[in-house]
C-alpha cells in the first residue's frame, strides 16, 4: 500500500512539474485535449468518398513535394473516387472561396492546409457546420473546428535548431538569425521557438535578426551585408535552406571560416554541407505531413478514432547521417525526408 | 544625390566604404542594373513593363535545368534564355502595339503565362546547377570590380550610346514623346515598340542569368520584386514615366541609389519592415523632388 | 430589339463585349461543371466577387480620373489588422473600431491624393511608395494574424438573407451609391471630366486638385472597407492578406473597359470585370485544373480580354 | 450714343520662361461692343484673355468690371462676374455628351446636390436652337463634326448668359455658312448689351463685324481704332509693324513634267473615285469643307489608308503607298493640319524634330553623325528663319509659326518631291503666314510639286495655281490654269449645291 502511494505520489509530481513545464512552454495542447482520441464514428461511411484538398499554393519546392505526397496517398486508396485539389495561390481570401467551391461539389471530407493560420477559421467551420469532418494539416486554424491536425511543429524545429546552434557553441558566442517572411505563420513561430530556446543560452548574443523572405537571393545579399558589418559571427541561425544556402554562399566568397549554420532537409543545403564539410545540422519540416493527413482521413472516413493532434516527428540530420539523406544526383531544390516512390518524385 | 547618399551612408555607419562592402553593393546592384537598363527603354518609350521579375525566374530556371552544370553548354542555353525573353518581350509588344492595349496589364498577364510556363517545365521544383562560368558571370570578380557590374555598366553605356548617338535611339524617344507625330514622320511606331518590350525581355532574361550566377541554382522565384523595384530605379533616375525624357545615366544612379539604401538600413540595423518604409519615403522624396525642379524650370 | 443591341453597340461597344464574354463565361461554366449551377455555389461566388468588387469601386473612381492606385494591398491589410487586433472579440468596440479603420482609410487616401495632386507625384509612384509605407507600418504593428473579430461582425461577410449572401445586398448597394456618384453628381461627371483632359476640366471651373484628392480618399476608404469586409470573412486579421489586391483589382477594372488613360468606362464594366474573375476561379477549380496551368490560363484570359477592345487611339 | 466702359484691364504683365508674354499691357472694352482683339501669333492676345478669364493669373496689373477693381483668382470667380470664353482649340471632352459638356464645372444641380439633367437637356435644347444646330443633347460629343463641336462650344458659352463674352478664332473650323450663323448670333447678343470681345486672324471678319479694334504686338499694346478709321492694309502694318503691298507671292509661269498622279483612288466609305495630278513646279490647291474628305484625301497619299484601290503614280511609276515608310521613300513629305499633336514632338528639341523624318541617313556606319545633323539643321535654321536661341531648344518653347517652320524643316530634310500641306498656316500670324507662302512658292519654283488643303478661300484662290473642290469625299469641280475662280463659285460647289440643282 505504501509503496503504491509512493508511486501515486512520484507520478503526480511528475505529472505536476511536467504539467507546468508544459504550460510554461506554451504546449498545453499536448495535455488537455490534443492527446484524446477524437470518436470519428458519427463520420463514417460507406465508400467511393469524394475528399477535398484545399492547398495554401504550390508556388515553391517543399509545397510541391508536400502536395505530391498528399495525392501520392490517395493515390493509393481506391476508396477515393474522386480527389479534388484547389490551390490558393497563397491567398488566404481565394483559399475561403476554395473550400466554398470544394463543399459546393458535394465533398465527403476536407483536407486543408491554410494559407494563413487563424484566417482561415471560417472556412473549416463552415465545413464542419455541414457536416463534413475536416482534417488540418500544415498550418493551423484556431478555432476548435476540425477533427484533427496534423503538422509537425515550427516552433520545435526553429527551438531544436537554436538549441543545437547554441550548443555547438558552447552556449558562448555571437550569431546573426535569418528569417522567412516577416508577417508568415511558419517564420514567425520558428523565431519565436529559437528566441524561447535562447533565453536559456544569455551566453549567446544575437546580433541581428533579419528577414529575406525565404529568398537565396536576399539571403546572400543580407548575409553578406552583415559580414561587414559584424567581424565575428560565430553562427548562423536561419529559419530554412533557402536563405540559408544563400548566406552560406555569402560567407564562403567573403573568404571566411564557415561557422555552424542551420539548415533543413533540402538538397541545395545538404550538398554545400558534403563539399564544405561545415558544422551543420538540418531539421526536417516533413513534406510527408501531407500523407499523413491523407490517412487520417481515411481513418475518419472509416469510422476509425484518430487523434485529436498528430505531431509529425522531424527529422534531425546531423553529420553522422548526412550521406543518407544527401543525393547528389537530385535537384538542390528536393527535400529529402520523402516518403515518396521515385516514379513520384517531381520530374520533367 | 547620389554623393549625398555616399555621405550619409558613411556617416550612417562607416563600413560602407570597406572596399568589401562596396563590392557587394555593386554586386547585389547588377542584376537589378541589367533589367532596369530594359526597363528604361520601355518607359522612355511610353510603356510599362511588368513582366520582368517573371522572366528573369522563368530564364533563371531554365539556365539551371539546361546547362546542368556543363560549361559547354553555357553559351548555346544563355542564347535560349535570351530568346525565351526575347519572345516574352515579343509577346508584350505585338498585343501593346497591335491591339493597342495598356501595357500595364499585358506585361501582367505575361508575367503570369511564363510563371505557370516555368512550374508546368520544372514541375515545381527545379532542377540541373549552374557551370562556373555562369557563377563567374554572378559573383566573379576582377580585383574589386564584379563582373557583374562590369557587365551593367557596359550594357548601360552601349543602351546610353545607342539612346543617345543612334537613329534607333532618337525614335524611342520621339515614340515615347508623341506616337502620331513619330508615326506622320515616317516612324515605324509598332515596330519601335515592339523591339524595346523585346529588348526589355532580352535584358530581363539576362538579368535572370545574372541572378543565376549570383546564386547557383534555379530558383523559382529568383528576381521577385525585381519589376516594382527596377520601375522605382527608373523614375528615382530621373525618367519620366509618361516617356520621352530621361535617360540611362539616370538609371544607373536610380539602381545605385535604391541598393545602397537597402544596404545603409541593414548596416544601420533597422529592421526589415523600415526598410520599405524608408524606401518608400525615399522614391516619393525623389519624385517630389523633381517635380519642383521642373515647376521651378517653368516659372524661370 | 434589333435597333436597341444596335443603340448598345453604337453607345457603348465595349461594355455590351464585356458582359457577353461575363455571359460567354456564365453558359461555360454551366453547361460543363453540373456543381456550378446549385444555388449554393451561385451563392458563393456572389460573396466571393464582393472583396475584389469593393476595392474594385474605389479603384475604378480613381483609374476614370486618370490615375492609379497601388496603395490599396498594403491598406486592406492594415485595417483588417486594426479591425481584429482591436476588437479582440469586444462586440461594444465594433463601432468605433470601424470608424477608426474607416478614418485611416480616408487619411491614406488623403496623402495620395495630396501626393498626386498638389505635390505633382506620378500616381503610379506616390502610391507605391504608400504601398511600401502602409506594408511596413503593418508589419511593425503585428507580424502574426492578431486578434478576432465578433461573432455579429462576421455576419458583415457571411451572413444570408435568405438565399442571398448580405455581403452582396451590401455591395449591390454600395454599387448603387456610386453609380449614382458617378451619372449623376457633380464629382462623378468631374472625374469623368478630369480623367478626359485634365487641362479643359481646369478652364472649365472643376477644382481638379479636390476631386482629385476625393477620388484617392474614396479609393482608400473602400480599400478600408475591403479590409472591414475581409477581418470579418476571415475573423482575423493577417498582415500580409491584402497582397495581390491592387493588381488583381486594377485587371478587373481593366477587363471591365475602363480605360488605364481615364476618362472611359465605368463601374458598371468593373461589376462584369470582378465578377468574371471570380467566374474564372471559380470554374477553373469546378474543373480541377492544376494550379500551374491556372497560372498560364489567367494570364491569357487577361492578355485576350483586353486586346480584344481595339481601343482607338 | 453713350458708351459705358464694360471692361478695363491696366498694366498687365505676364512672364513665361525667357518670354514677356504681356508687356503693361491696358485693355478698354466698351459696353455693347464688338471689340476686335488682333495681333501676331505670340502677341499675347490669348494670354491676355485667359488672364481675364481666370485660367492665368497676371504678374502685375489690375482688372476694373464696370469701374470696380476686381480679382479673378479662378474660372468659376470669372463666370460669376459674368465674363465667358470660347478658347481658340476645342474644349470638349469627347467622351462626355453635349449637355455634360455644355454645363461643365457649373452643373444644375437639384435636391440632395443631385445632378438634374432633365432641366439641362431642356436648356440645352433651346441653346442648341438658337446656335442653329441639329444635334441631340445627348450625343457623345466623339460623334460630332469639327464645326458642330464649335457650335457646342459657342452654346456652351451661350448657356453663361455673360455680360462679357470672349470668342478666341471661333470660326477656325467652320464654313462660309456656319460663320454667316456664328454672325447672327453675335448681332442678336449684341442688340442685347452682352459685350463681345473677338479674336480672329480672318481679317475680313474683324472689318465685318467689329466696332473698335486693339492691335496687340510682342506683349505690347499698340492701339486701340474704331474700324472706320482703319483699312486693311492699314491694320497689317499696325499688326506686324512693315506693309504688304501684296499679299500672296507671284503664281507659277511655267510647270515641269508630272510628279503625281492619282486615279480612281478610293478608300471604302471615305474617298471616292479621286482623280488629280499635280506637276512639278505648281501649288495644287484642295478646298472643301469640314468632313468633304480633304484630310484624309492627304492621308492616303501618305500612307495611311494601305487598303486603298485605284493607281497613284508617282514620277511615272506606279507605287503601293502602304505606309508612312513607304510614301517617304517615293519622296512624299506630309505637314499635318493639327501641328502640336500630330506634327512636333513638343517635348524634343529643334534639332531632333529636323531630322526626324531623315534619322536614318543621319547614320555613318552605325551612330548619327553629329556634324552631318547639325549642319542640316543649321541650314534649314538660317534658310527658313527659324527664331530660336540654339538647337537644343524644345519646340514646345517656340512660337507657333517657327513651329510650323520647323514642320516644314523636317519634311525639307527629305528632300521631297511631293509635298503636302494641310492648313499650312492655321494659328498662325499675319508675319509668320507671309514667309510660309513665300517659302511655298520658292520650293515650287524649285521644282517640286505641292499640294495645299486648306480652308481659308483667299488662300486658296490666291496661292493655288490649280484647284480641286471636294465634297463628300469625291473631287467635285477642278479649276484650271487661268480660270477665273472667286470665293462664290468655290463654295458653291464645296457645299454640294451643284447637285442639288
Amino acid at each position: 500500500m505504501k509503496r503504491v502511494l509512493v508511486v501515486l505520489c512520484v507520478g503526480l509530481l511528475f505529472w505536476i512539474v511536467l504539467a507546468g513545464v508544459a504550460l510554461a512552454q506554451g504546449w498545453v495542447k499536448f495535455l488537455d485535449s490534443d492527446k484524446m482520441l477524437v470518436d470519428t464514428s458519427m463520420y463514417a461511411k460507406t465508400p467511393p468518398w469524394k475528399i477535398g484538398f484545399s492547398n495554401a499554393s504550390i508556388s515553391n519546392s517543399w509545397r510541391v513535394f508536400f502536395a505530391r505526397h498528399v495525392e501520392y496517398e490517395a493515390s493509393k486508396h481506391p476508396e477515393i473516387a474522386e480527389f479534388y485539389v484547389t490551390d490558393a495561390q497563397d491567398n488566404p481570401t481565394k483559399q475561403l472561396a476554395d473550400v466554398e467551391d470544394l463543399l459546393a461539389k458535394g465533398i465527403d471530407l476536407l483536407i486543408i492546409s491554410p494559407a494563413t493560420e487563424a484566417a482561415l477559421n471560417p472556412a473549416v467551420e463552415k465545413a464542419m457546420e455541414k457536416g463534413v469532418p475536416v482534417v488540418v494539416v500544415d498550418r493551423k486554424v484556431t478555432t476548435d473546428a476540425y477533427v484533427t491536425f496534423v503538422e509537425s511543429s515550427n516552433y520545435q524545429m526553429g527551438k531544436i535548431m537554436a538549441e543545437w546552434l547554441a550548443e555547438k557553441l558552447g552556449g558562448k558566442g555571437n550569431i546573426v538569425m535569418l528569417s522567412g517572411i516577416a508577417g508568415a505563420g511558419p517564420a514567425e513561430d520558428r523565431l519565436k521557438g529559437a528566441m524561447d530556446a535562447l533565453k536559456n543560452y544569455p551566453g549567446i548574443k544575437v546580433l541581428e535578426q533579419q528577414y529575406c523572405e525565404w529568398s537565396p537571393v536576399l539571403g546572400k545579399q543580407v548575409m553578406a551585408t552583415l559580414i561587414q558589418k559584424y567581424p565575428q559571427i560565430d553562427g548562423v541561425w536561419a529559419d530554412s535552406a533557402l536563405q540559408g544556402s544563400g548566406a552560406i554562399e555569402a560567407l564562403q566568397e567573403a573568404g571566411k571560416p564557415i561557422p555552424p549554420v542551420t539548415g533543413e532537409d533540402m538538397n541545395r543545403y545538404l550538398k554545400m554541407w558534403k563539399e564544405m564539410g561545415f558544422e551543420g545540422v538540418a531539421v526536417s519540416f516533413p513534406t510527408w505531413q501531407g500523407q499523413v493527413a491523407v490517412q487520417k482521413a481515411i481513418d475518419i472516413l472509416n469510422g476509425i478514432a484518430v487523434p485529436r493532434y498528430v505531431d509529425c516527428p522531424r527529422v534531425i540530420i546531423t553529420k553522422e547521417n548526412l550521406d543518407k539523406f544527401v543525393r547528389m544526383d537530385l535537384p538542390d531544390e528536393f527535400f529529402m525526408d520523402s516518403r515518396l516512390p521515385e516514379e513520384w518524385l517531381p520530374k520533367r | 544625390m547620389l554623393v549625398a547618399l555616399f555621405v550619409v551612408a558613411g556617416i550612417v555607419s562607416p563600413i560602407f566604404y570597406r572596399p568589401q562592402n562596396i563590392f557587394n553593393v555593386l554586386q547585389q546592384a547588377s542584376a537589378l542594373g541589367v533589367v532596369s537598363v530594359g526597363q528604361t527603354l520601355v518607359i522612355l518609350s511610353g510603356g510599362i513593363d511588368l513582366s520582368i521579375a517573371s522572366i528573369m525566374a522563368t530564364s533563371c530556371v531554365f539556365a539551371a535545368a539546361l546547362m546542368a552544370g556543363k560549361n559547354s553548354m553555357v553559351i548555346p542555353i544563355t542564347l535560349f534564355c535570351l530568346a525565351i525573353g526575347a519572345l516574352a518581350g515579343f509577346l508584350n509588344g505585338i498585343i501593346t502595339t497591335r491591339r493597342n492595349a495598356p501595357p500595364f496589364i499585358v506585361t501582367l498577364g505575361t508575367a503570369l503565362i511564363f510563371q505557370g510556363i516555368r512550374f508546368v517545365y520544372t514541375k515545381g521544383a527545379p532542377f540541373g546547377s549552374i557551370p562556373s562560368w555562369l557563377r563567374f558571370l554572378g559573383r566573379g570578380g576582377i580585383g574589386f570590380v564584379p563582373a557583374s557590374v562590369i557587365i551593367f555598366l557596359f550594357l548601360a553605356l552601349v543602351m546610353e550610346a545607342i539612346l543617345q548617338r543612334s537613329a534607333y535611339g532618337r525614335k524611342i524617344y520621339a515614340v515615347g514623346d508623341n506616337k502620331v507625330a513619330a508615326l506622320y514622320s515616317g516612324i515605324n511606331v509598332p515596330n519601335i515598340i515592339l523591339s524595346v518590350y523585346a529588348l526589355s525581355g532580352i535584358f530581363a532574361a539576362f538579368g535572370g542569368l545574372v541572378l543565376a550566377g549570383y546564386l547557383g541554382f534555379g530558383d523559382n522565384w529568383a528576381g521577385k520584386g525585381y519589376e516594382l523595384d527596377a520601375i522605382a530605379a527608373v523614375v528615382v533616375g530621373g525618367t519620366s514615366l509618361a516617356g520621352g525624357e530621361g535617360g540611362m545615366g539616370g538609371t544607373v544612379v536610380g539602381v545605385l541609389l535604391i541598393t545602397i539604401l537597402s544596404n545603409i538600413v541593414l548596416l544601420a540595423g533597422l529592421p526589415y519592415q523600415f526598410q520599405q518604409i524608408v524606401k518608400g519615403l525615399v522614391v516619393a522624396a525623389a519624385v517630389i523632388f523633381y517635380s519642383f525642379v521642373k515647376v521651378s524650370g517653368e516659372r524661370r | 430589339m434589333v435597333t436597341l443591341i444596335q443603340r448598345i453597340l453604337r453607345g457603348n461597344p465595349t461594355l455590351f463585349f464585356v458582359y457577353v464574354i461575363l455571359f460567354v463565361f456564365f453558359v461555360f461554366a454551366a453547361s460543363t461543371a453540373p456543381q456550378f449551377r446549385t444555388v449554393y455555389n451561385i451563392s458563393n461566388l456572389l460573396r466571393q466577387a464582393v472583396a475584389f468588387g469593393i476595392v474594385g469601386i474605389g479603384q475604378t473612381i480613381v483609374i476614370l480620373s486618370g490615375g492609379i492606385d497601388l496603395s490599396v494591398g498594403s491598406l486592406i491589410s492594415l485595417a483588417a489588422c486594426l479591425t481584429s487586433g482591436i476588437m479582440i472579440g469586444n462586440p461594444t468596440l465594433v463601432f468605433p473600431i470601424v470608424f477608426l479603420v474607416l478614418g485611416i482609410g480616408v487619411l491614406v487616401g488623403l496623402t495620395n491624393g495630396t501626393l498626386v495632386a498638389y505635390l505633382r507625384v506620378p500616381p503610379f509612384i506616390a502610391t507605391l511608395a504608400m504601398s511600401a509605407i502602409l506594408q511596413g507600418s503593418v508589419l511593425l504593428y503585428t507580424k502574426k494574424p492578431v486578434g478576432g473579430v465578433t461573432r455579429g461582425f462576421m455576419f458583415f461577410a457571411n451572413g444570408q438573407l435568405g438565399a442571398i449572401p448580405f455581403a452582396f445586398v451590401f455591395w449591390v448597394i454600395l454599387l448603387s451609391f456610386f453609380l449614382f456618384l458617378l451619372r449623376r453628381t457633380g464629382l462623378g461627371l468631374h472625374v469623368y471630366a478630369i480623367g478626359g483632359n485634365q487641362e479643359i476640366a481646369r478652364l472649365s471651373g472643376i477644382r481638379v486638385s479636390v476631386a482629385k484628392v476625393a477620388v484617392y480618399v474614396i479609393s482608400g476608404f473602400m480599400a478600408a472597407l475591403t479590409g472591414l469586409f475581409l477581418a470579418s470573412r476571415l475573423g482575423i486579421g493577417d498582415p500580409l492578406m491584402g497582397q495581390g489586391f491592387e493588381l488583381e483589382s486594377i485587371t478587373a477594372v481593366l477587363i471591365g473597359g475602363t480605360s488605364l488613360a481615364g476618362g472611359k468606362g465605368g463601374i458598371e464594366g468593373t461589376i462584369a470585370g470582378v465578377l468574371i474573375i471570380a467566374l474564372i476561379n471559380n470554374i477553373l477549380n469546378l474543373l480541377g485544373v492544376s494550379g500551374f496551368w491556372q497560372w498560364i490560363i489567367k494570364g491569357i484570359v487577361v492578355i485576350v480580354v483586353v486586346a480584344a477592345y481595339k481601343v482607338k487611339e | 450714343m453713350k458708351q459705358e466702359e464694360a471692361l478695363r484691364m491696366v498694366n498687365i504683365s505676364k512672364y513665361f520662361p525667357g518670354v514677356k508674354a504681356l508687356d503693361r499691357v491696358t485693355f478698354t472694352v466698351n459696353q455693347g461692343e464688338v471689340h476686335a482683339l488682333v495681333g501676331e501669333n505670340g502677341a499675347g492676345k490669348s494670354t491676355l484673355m485667359k488672364i481675364l478669364a481666370g485660367a492665368l493669373q497676371p504678374d502685375e496689373g489690375e482688372i476694373y468690371l464696370e469701374g470696380e477693381k476686381v480679382f479673378i483668382p479662378t474660372p468659376q470667380s470669372a463666370w460669376e462676374r459674368g465674363i465667358s470664353i470660347i478658347y481658340q482649340e476645342l474644349n470638349l471632352l469627347p467622351d462626355l455628351n453635349v449637355v455634360q459638356n455644355i454645363f461643365l464645372g457649373r452643373e444644375h444641380r437639384g435636391r440632395l446636390r443631385v445632378l438634374s439633367y432633365s432641366t439641362m437637356i431642356r436648356e440645352a435644347e433651346s441653346l442648341l436652337a438658337r446656335v442653329g444646330v441639329g444635334i441631340a443633347p445627348q450625343t457623345m460629343v466623339r460623334n460630332l463634326s469639327v464645326a458642330q463641336q464649335q457650335q457646342v462650344e459657342i452654346a456652351k458659352a451661350l448657356s453663361l448668359n455673360a455680360k462679357i463674352l470672349v470668342m478666341d478664332e471661333p470660326t477656325a473650323s467652320l464654313s462660309e455658312t456656319e460663320v454667316e450663323k456664328l454672325f447672327g448670333i453675335i448681332r442678336d447678343l449684341k442688340s442685347k448689351g452682352v459685350t463681345i470681345v473677338y479674336i480672329s486672324h480672318r481679317l475680313e471678319e474683324v472689318f465685318r463685324i467689329a466696332d473698335r479694334v486693339t492691335v496687340l504686338k510682342d506683349g505690347k499694346c499698340i492701339g486701340t481704332y474704331s474700324i472706320g478709321e482703319l483699312d486693311r492694309d492699314k491694320l497689317v502694318k499696325l499688326m506686324v509693324g512693315r506693309s504688304f503691298s501684296e499679299t500672296f507671292p507671284e503664281k507659277a509661269k511655267e510647270t515641269g513634267p508630272m510628279v503625281v498622279e492619282v486615279r480612281n483612288l478610293s478608300v471604302p466609305r471615305i474617298l471616292k473615285n479621286v482623280n488629280f495630278s499635280v506637276r512639278a513646279g505648281e501649288i495644287v490647291g484642295f478646298f472643301g469643307l469640314v468632313g468633304s474628305g480633304r484630310t484624309d484625301l492627304a492621308k492616303a497619299l501618305f500612307g495611311f489608308y494601305p487598303h486603298y484601290s485605284g493607281e497613284i503614280v508617282v514620277k511615272g511609276k506606279t507605287v503601293k503607298l502602304h505606309s508612312p515608310q513607304r510614301a517617304i521613300a517615293e519622296g512624299v513629305g506630309f505637314a499635318p493640319e493639327d501641328r502640336k499633336s500630330e506634327g512636333l514632338c513638343l517635348g524634343l528639341s529643334v534639332k531632333d524634330n529636323c531630322v526626324m523624318a531623315v534619322l536614318d541617313e543621319m547614320r555613318s556606319t552605325f551612330f548619327l553623325n553629329r556634324r552631318r545633323e547639325t549642319g542640316l539643321v543649321q541650314k534649314f535654321v538660317a534658310d527658313l528663319r527659324i527664331k530660336t536661341p540654339h538647337f537644343y531648344q524644345r519646340v514646345q518653347n517656340l512660337s507657333g509659326g517657327n513651329q510650323q517652320k520647323v514642320v516644314l524643316a523636317k519634311w525639307l530634310a527629305t528632300r521631297p518631291d511631293f509635298l503636302i500641306f494641310d492648313e499650312p498656316t492655321r494659328g498662325i500670324d499675319v508675319g509668320a503666314k507671309q514667309e510660309i507662302y513665300h517659302l511655298m512658292r520658292q520650293l515650287a519654283s524649285q521644282g517640286k510639286a505641292i499640294l495645299m488643303i486648306s480652308s481659308e478661300l483667299p488662300e486658296v484662290i490666291g496661292m493655288s495655281d490649280r484647284i480641286y473642290v471636294m465634297h463628300d469625299g469625291a473631287i467635285v469641280r477642278e479649276f484650271g490654269w487661268g480660270e477665273r475662280v472667286d470665293e462664290e463659285r468655290i463654295m458653291y460647289f464645296a457645299a454640294g449645291l451643284h447637285v442639288e440643282r
